[in-house]
């Protein structure tokens, strides 16, 4: 149980107000990547700024100093022309979506066999933890359950579970929350999402996506109170 | 045609050189008391390689997290045995390494046993590739070529590291031991051209190696310039210098790793011909 | 061990439709690159008369089996039956077994680091099943035999077929009923 | 209206903090209590819907809606519990990452510029150039639609159905593969009708023409072989040497597009030694003396061996065998009728058969194929043109869709011009890679308005496309199959969920006559309701309930049902040509411009300039443009090749692996040489298929020659794939 003791210590540290601040900044980043990938190539003005600032404070209180360009890189395309939005959609759609074969598939269980399908073990993998907190995906049996915008969106809410709990001192609940958010970046996002954002770079020329995969690993990593 | 196994090239040849200097320091304490600093100087110089060479093997690994394994099937698995003597030869190192700086009575022994362990490691590794599927390896020449190794890079590494501390036969002997391997090796090889040239795939390994540019800059570079260089300097009676001594070093390594990348290279195994 | 079960392929019968080769990947899912399963054209050269003649081969589960010998860690086991088994779980990429195999059957998976091949389906086999390969055969070329000294005896079983490496090296548990040529009426 | 997932987020702010406030747009809260345990295997019956002989009957597998694998339904007594190398891969198809998911939208077409939209959105879009089109010319018929055969479900019928819905408009008529001999047997029988194939283990005798079962019809080979274990002689006649070919105990290695030479001159030798069911010909045939009496006075042995490059000896062989080991079945392959005297050298085929007493026998039969138990309902397909509606008006006075040749499509679509065609529609069909002359292909698709394409990948066509709805597979739909060679019916039931936003060609019908009839209310006809099962169960009728011997479609979810006929066609000796008996002389064939006896026409010759005939057969990994691009088949067959006789080979300087340029006027091709004696010295062969991440396609050196026949029963000629001359050079 010593990790569990770790956690317990870290959940000392993390009641500073401080870091639930980052708590907070961390699920903000995972909610607007989460948003980024689901809505859409389409939807970029929309998605970018929220990604932009919940980027931008989290590399504010945390400071990995790698991903202060890559947020710069995003703020510059903050205001970009409708033009230069447009070309992102389509490239958008040429990494993730199709009709083409796309270059980076954003789904779990394509990358972690040889040539990998969708809905394949890891998936329901990831459907197994969902349904462990009576969560499931609202379009289960149609979009893999491992697509990245689903994934992101469960860590966010563990931490924010965590988060509460913290807040309603319930340390064993909030305890519980963050061993899971560890289990699953551990056994699901960390196991695949460094694949996915090689696969987004080796693809790509726009520095925005490759800005975007670098915040992507960094935001996903389950060690985040430092 | 087999294919480049760096991981395998330096492994081998790390560690037969490693061991080579452990065998040349018991050979030269048989002859004459072995100094004191030249031992510690071998046996770190020794021990280093030997832990490189362990790590380069990993990567040859699929799951190098799992290599702890590999010593469950001593009871036919080549592979097995040379992990476990090497892990034994790894121990009398300590040995010696604890010898090295507390000197005591044992050193011959220890020697001894850890040279002992080491060329059982070294066949061990050289039986991995004696496989009825590669006509080439199926053979002794395997346990020769890593033997050989073994003994001439180990000698002119402790020729290297001896530097003044070594007196004169000592030197002497040491080149003229790596001369006689050098020559051993050269018609080891012929002999062994000749032999595996009887079936197909051995042809095909002998074909491959006399049409391949690396070999005869190997035969060159690894057999014949040493030789020549050695024969001259050992004739003269004169004193190698330094230089000379790390040329001939140098060539025969560039050499060895050479004939090592062949050794895999060129294996070629018996297949299904067909289309596919 | 108390028998040997292999195969037993009739090149007269089978015609390169790799139907057992996909079966194989159905039943398991299989990555793309492993072949657990292979169908070979014979080459024309080694027959009188051209023609596409095949052969399918999967783990031969050899008698003496030199996966088994060479594996650092026990992955593999041979079991009563004589099914040459292949713990994957085991298994930790030494590659030394894909050297060792004439037939290059134990194959690499890139993704997963690890070898793999065919376990002659020992789960379907134990509940009284064909394998997959076998139950998938539409021409009825391949079936699952013991292999002894009555197969041996009977009318048109080889050993082995031009191509194929000697059967000495690991005594491979699969038998082959040769290709036959009909009449060609040919215009070159 | 249920808001589907992406509008939904459109309209909420993002905002989370505690819990409770937790803002879900992807997952959501369980309504039943948490389960994580893995669900029993369920097993659902399918059909697999491809242009294939074989139709097998599947079982799929499904654990947690997530299709498993797939195999093949035991209770087929013609596929029996078995597929073929293509139909275990369909996991990989289901759930290749590469599928179309969203309907897309390429701005411009080719760009590859592609932007998700709503389903909404599309067929606003298409409705839209529906509409402007019809207000443009008075009439949908500069709206052109093309569909064939990629999936043969009879509910895809409602592909025609969204068309017929709308009004008049320009269809693609016809059908590559097999019209000229459907021609055939249509002047010489009335229409095709095959014995069943479980029946050839009653043949003594089989010759297959032109047949590669081995690759395109493999559940036959365990019938032929057991027609052998009882000690039949198996004799295949071929320019190439197949995998089936291989098999025989007789291979003749016969010249292109001669096998009409080869029957006359079998026949002539039956004739001489009067061999000939002179009872059955007589009595069942109109015309036979006539051509008894053409025999005589044109066919000689010499003039057949010569045409044919056979040898006097092994035609007098099989002659005699087919004509005195009785009952001799012959089974005609779709290849051998691809010539522009294809059909032609069928109904020489047919009237051997006629005249050896082999027709309407069990264990007999001059076999090409059937459509004798395709009586649905068609439910989906018609629907009245709205009210309105401008068509076209046909020679007969009548007003209707504007046919064009299918197998002519690029010439023909430009050819239009009152009014032109303005608009595509695809279904089922990758004209892309499958048409003849490529280049054509590409040139007219850049001369349209507006271009629709329902596939589930990304293949040629798709990249000419302006909007791409993605199509379901049949794991995910309910849908009904048939042969066109067994007698077997099967139901096809939903497996799975459609994944992502595929729809079915129903269902895409149903959401443009809702958007249609929105815009501009009464301009589609099309019904806006039904579940996929309801109109899979609209397709059965009292006809197809008898024929199965069934009297509800739900029957069919225990098990496919063979079709109550008797095991050999034509045994009843009704006839369905106008004189009720076989036609020998037909004056249909000759009103329609052609000969009216099964008399010798001439072959193509190969140009000077390209004297090498390229043939383009079916594939062993794919069926036309699908399956080869699946990861499984890229392994078991990375790359295509170009098979060359060595001695060909020699003269133009080719080695086994060179990259080989092969071209004509019209185009040309690179592709990788495999040297074999398998193929004739003449004949080069390089089977047609989609690779993936590959340009290669064979049919840029293709003309649209038409084959000799197919416009009486299917509407347009064939096309004469086989008649492709070609030279070479190493490149």
């Amino acid at each position: 149980m010593v990790q569990t003791k770790g956690e317990v210590f870290l959940m000392r540290e993390c009641a500073e107000q401080r870091t639930l601040e980052k708590y907070q900044a961390k699920i903000n980043l995972l909610l607007a990547l989460s948003r980024f990938f689901d809505q859409g190539g389409e939807q970029l003005p929309k998605t970018l700024e929220p990604l932009n600032k919940a980027a931008a404070v989290l590399v504010q209180s945390e400071g990995p100093k790698e991903l202060e360009s890559a947020v710069k890189i995003l703020e510059e395309y903050l205001n970009s022309s409708p033009e230069v939005y447009q070309a992102l959609t389509y490239e958008f759609n040429r990494l993730f979506v199709g009709p083409a074969a796309p270059k980076a598939p954003p789904y779990e269980s394509v990358y972690r066999s040889a040539e990998g399908l969708v809905m394949q073990e890891q998936t329901l993998a990831v459907r197994k933890m969902y349904l462990r907190e009576g969560l499931h995906s609202q379009e289960q049996g149609h979009e893999p359950d491992d697509f990245i915008g689903t994934e992101l969106e469960f860590m966010a809410y563990l931490l924010s579970r965590a988060l509460s709990s913290q807040q309603e001192q319930n340390l064993s609940a909030a305890q519980y929350y963050l061993e899971l958010h560890r289990e699953f970046c551990s056994k699901h996002m960390e196991q695949w999402v460094e694949a996915f954002a090689q696969a987004i770079g080796r693809s790509t020329d726009y520095p925005l996506f490759t800005a975007l995969s670098k915040i992507l690993v960094a935001g996903t990593q389950s060690s985040f109170c430092k | 045609m087999g294919t480049w196994e760096w991981p395998l090239i330096v492994f081998t040849v790390l560690s037969q050189i490693s061991i080579g200097i452990i065998v040349g320091l018991l050979g030269l304490d048989c002859r004459n008391q072995l100094k004191e600093k030249l031992f510690k100087q071998g046996v770190v110089v020794s021990g280093i390689l030997l832990m490189i060479a362990l790590l380069a093997s990993l990567f040859h690994l699929g799951h190098p997290e799992a290599a702890y394994r590999a010593i469950t099937h001593l009871g036919s698995s080549w592979l097995s045995r040379e992990i476990l003597f090497f892990i034994l030869t790894f121990v009398g190192w300590l040995y010696l390494l604890w010898l090295s700086f507390h000197p005591a009575g044992k050193l011959r022994s220890s020697l001894l046993i850890t040279s002992v362990l080491g060329l059982l490691g070294i066949i061990s590794s050289a039986m991995i590739y004696v496989l009825p599927r590669v006509p080439a390896w199926n053979n002794v020449a395997p346990v020769f070529f890593f033997i050989l190794t073994a003994g001439l890079l180990g000698a002119l590494a402790l020729v290297i590291l001896g530097g003044k501390e070594l007196q004169p036969e000592q030197k002497k002997s040491l080149l003229n031991w790596a001369l006689g391997c050098i020559i051993v090796s050269i018609f080891m090889f012929v002999l062994y051209a000749s032999t595996i040239k009887v079936n197909a795939q051995g042809a095909a390994t002998v074909q491959f190696l006399l049409s391949s540019p690396l070999f005869w800059l190997r035969a060159g570079l690894g057999w014949l310039a040493p030789l020549i260089l050695l024969l001259i300097g050992l004739k003269s009676q004169k004193v190698f210098t330094a230089s000379t001594l790390y040329l001939v070093f140098a060539l025969v390594g560039v050499g060895e790793i050479l004939g090592r990348a062949l050794f895999y290279v060129s294996a070629v195994g018996i297949h299904i011909s067909a289309l596919f | 061990m108390t028998k040997q079960l292999g195969f037993l392929h009739n090149s007269e019968k089978c015609v390169g439709c790799q139907g057992c080769e996909m079966a194989c990947k159905n039943e398991y899912q299989t990555d793309a690159a492993p072949r657990w399963r292979q169908v070979f054209q014979l080459r024309e050269e080694d027959y009188s008369l051209p023609t596409r003649m095949f052969f399918s081969m999967a783990c031969n589960h050899c008698a003496n089996p030199e996966c088994l010998r060479v594996c650092p860690v026990k992955a593999y086991t041979k079991r009563e039956d004589g099914i040459v088994v292949h713990d994957h779980d085991r298994c930790i990429g030494c590659r030394l077994c894909l050297m060792a195999c004439p037939y290059d059957r134990p194959q690499f998976n890139p993704a997963q680091k690890k070898v793999e091949k065919c376990n002659l389906c020992y789960q379907r086999i134990d509940k009284g099943e064909k394998p997959a390969c076998v139950a998938a055969c539409i021409p009825e070329a391949l079936q699952l035999v013991e292999i002894n000294e009555a197969l041996d005896q009977r009318m048109g079983v080889l050993k082995t077929l031009p191509g194929l490496p000697s059967p000495d090296i690991t005594q491979p548990a699969i038998r082959f009923i040769g290709p036959k040529q009909g009449k060609q009426i040919r215009r070159d | 209206m249920k808001l589907s997932r992406r509008q939904f987020i459109g309209g909420t702010a993002a905002a989370a903090a505690g819990a409770a406030l937790f803002n879900f747009n992807l997952l959501t809260k369980s309504v039943t209590a948490a389960d994580d345990s893995l669900e029993e295997m369920k097993t659902f019956r399918n059909v697999c819907p491809r242009n294939c002989y074989d139709t097998c009957g599947q079982i799929s597998y499904v654990q947690n809606g997530i299709l498993k694998k797939v195999e093949g339904d035991p209770k087929h007594g013609y596929t029996n519990g078995k597929l073929c190398l293509k139909g275990y891969t369909y996991t990989r198809r289901v759930y290749s990452p590469d599928r179309v998911k969203y309907p897309m939208k390429q701005t411009p077409r080719g760009s590859g510029n592609w932007t998700r939209i709503s389903w909404d959105e599309a067929m606003d879009t298409i409705a839209k150039k529906i509409l402007e089109l019809k207000s443009r010319y008075g009439s949908t018929l500069p709206i052109c639609f093309n569909k064939y055969s990629g999936n043969f479900g009879i509910v895809h019928y409602g592909a025609e159905g969204t068309m017929s819905s709308i009004g008049y408009t320009t269809r693609a008529l016809g059908t590559p593969c097999w019209p000229a001999g459907i021609d055939a047997q249509t002047y010489d029988f009335g229409t095709l009708y095959s014995n069943d194939p479980e029946d050839m283990v009653n043949a003594k005798y089989l010759i297959l023409w032109g047949q590669n079962a081995a690759w395109t019809a493999i559940h036959t080979l365990p019938f032929i072989n057991k027609a052998r274990e009882r000690g039949a002689k198996l004799v295949v006649i071929d320019p190439v040497l197949t995998s089936t070919a291989s098999k025989a105990d007789l291979y003749i290695q016969i010249n292109s597009s001669t096998d009409g030479a080869l029957a006359l001159g079998m026949a002539r030798y039956i004739l001489d030694n009067n061999w000939v069911d002179w009872d059955y010909a007589r009595n069942n045939s109109v015309g036979f003396d006539e051509w008894v009496d053409y025999l005589k006075t044109n066919i000689t042995l010499d003039w057949a061996s010569e045409k044919t490059g056979v040898p006097q000896d092994i035609i007098r062989e099989i002659a005699r065998e087919y004509a005195t080991t009785k009952p001799a079945s012959m089974w005609v392959g779709y290849g051998m009728q691809r010539h522009i005297n294809g059909g032609q050298n069928v109904r020489i085929i047919d009237a051997l058969g006629v005249m050896t007493g082999n027709v309407g026998k069990s264990g007999g039969g001059v076999n090409y194929g059937h459509l004798e138990t395709w009586g649905f309902s068609y439910n989906a397909m018609v629907n009245p043109a709205p009210k309105g509606s401008k068509g076209f008006i046909g020679p007969d006075g009548k007003e209707g869709d504007r046919n064009i040749n299918m197998n002519n499509f690029a010439h023909d679509v430009m050819a239009q011009n009152d009014p032109p065609v303005k608009m595509l529609w695809l279904a089922c069909r990758n004209p892309g890679s499958q048409d003849p002359d490529t280049n054509a292909i590409e040139k007219m698709f850049a001369a349209m308005e507006f271009v629709v394409t329902v596939d589930s990948f990304f293949n040629k066509t798709v990249q000419m496309s302006d909007i791409v709805l993605p199509a379901t597979t049949h794991f995910e739909d309910w849908d009904v199959m048939a042969s066109y060679w067994h007698y077997w019916i099967g139901i096809n039931q939903r497996a799975i969920d459609p994944l992502y936003e595929s729809k079915s060609d129903v269902e895409i019908a149903m959401l443009l006559s809702e958007k249609m009839n929105a815009l501009e209310p009464g301009s589609c006809t099309f019904p806006t309701s039904g579940t996929p099962e309801e109109w899979a169960a609209k397709e059965f009728n009292p006809g197809i309930h008898s024929l199965l011997g069934i009297s509800d479609y739900r029957e069919l979810i225990e098990g496919p049902r063979k079709a109550k006929m008797t095991p050999a066609s034509w045994a009843d000796g009704k006839f369905r040509t106008p004189s009720k008996k076989i036609e020998i002389h037909s004056d249909l064939a000759e009103k329609n411009g052609l000969p009216a006896l099964p008399v010798w026409v001439e072959d193509m010759k190969a140009p000077e300039k390209y004297p090498i005939r390229l043939f383009t057969p079916h594939p062993q990994h794919g069926l036309h443009s699908q399956f080869q691009n699946l990861d499984w088949m890229m392994t078991a067959n990375p790359e295509p090749k170009v098979e060359i006789h060595p001695v060909l080979a020699a003269k133009y300087g080719i080695s086994e692996g060179d990259k080989v340029k092969i071209y004509n006027d019209l185009g040309s091709i690179i592709v990788k040489a495999h040297l074999t004696r398998t193929t004739s010295p003449e004949v080069i062969v390089s089977y047609e298929a989609w690779y993936k991440d590959s340009n290669f396609n064979v049919n840029y050196t293709l003309k649209a020659t038409p084959s000799d026949m197919g416009k009486q029963a299917t509407g347009n000629n064939g096309v004469a794939f086989h008649d492709n001359f070609v030279t070479i050079e190493k490149a």
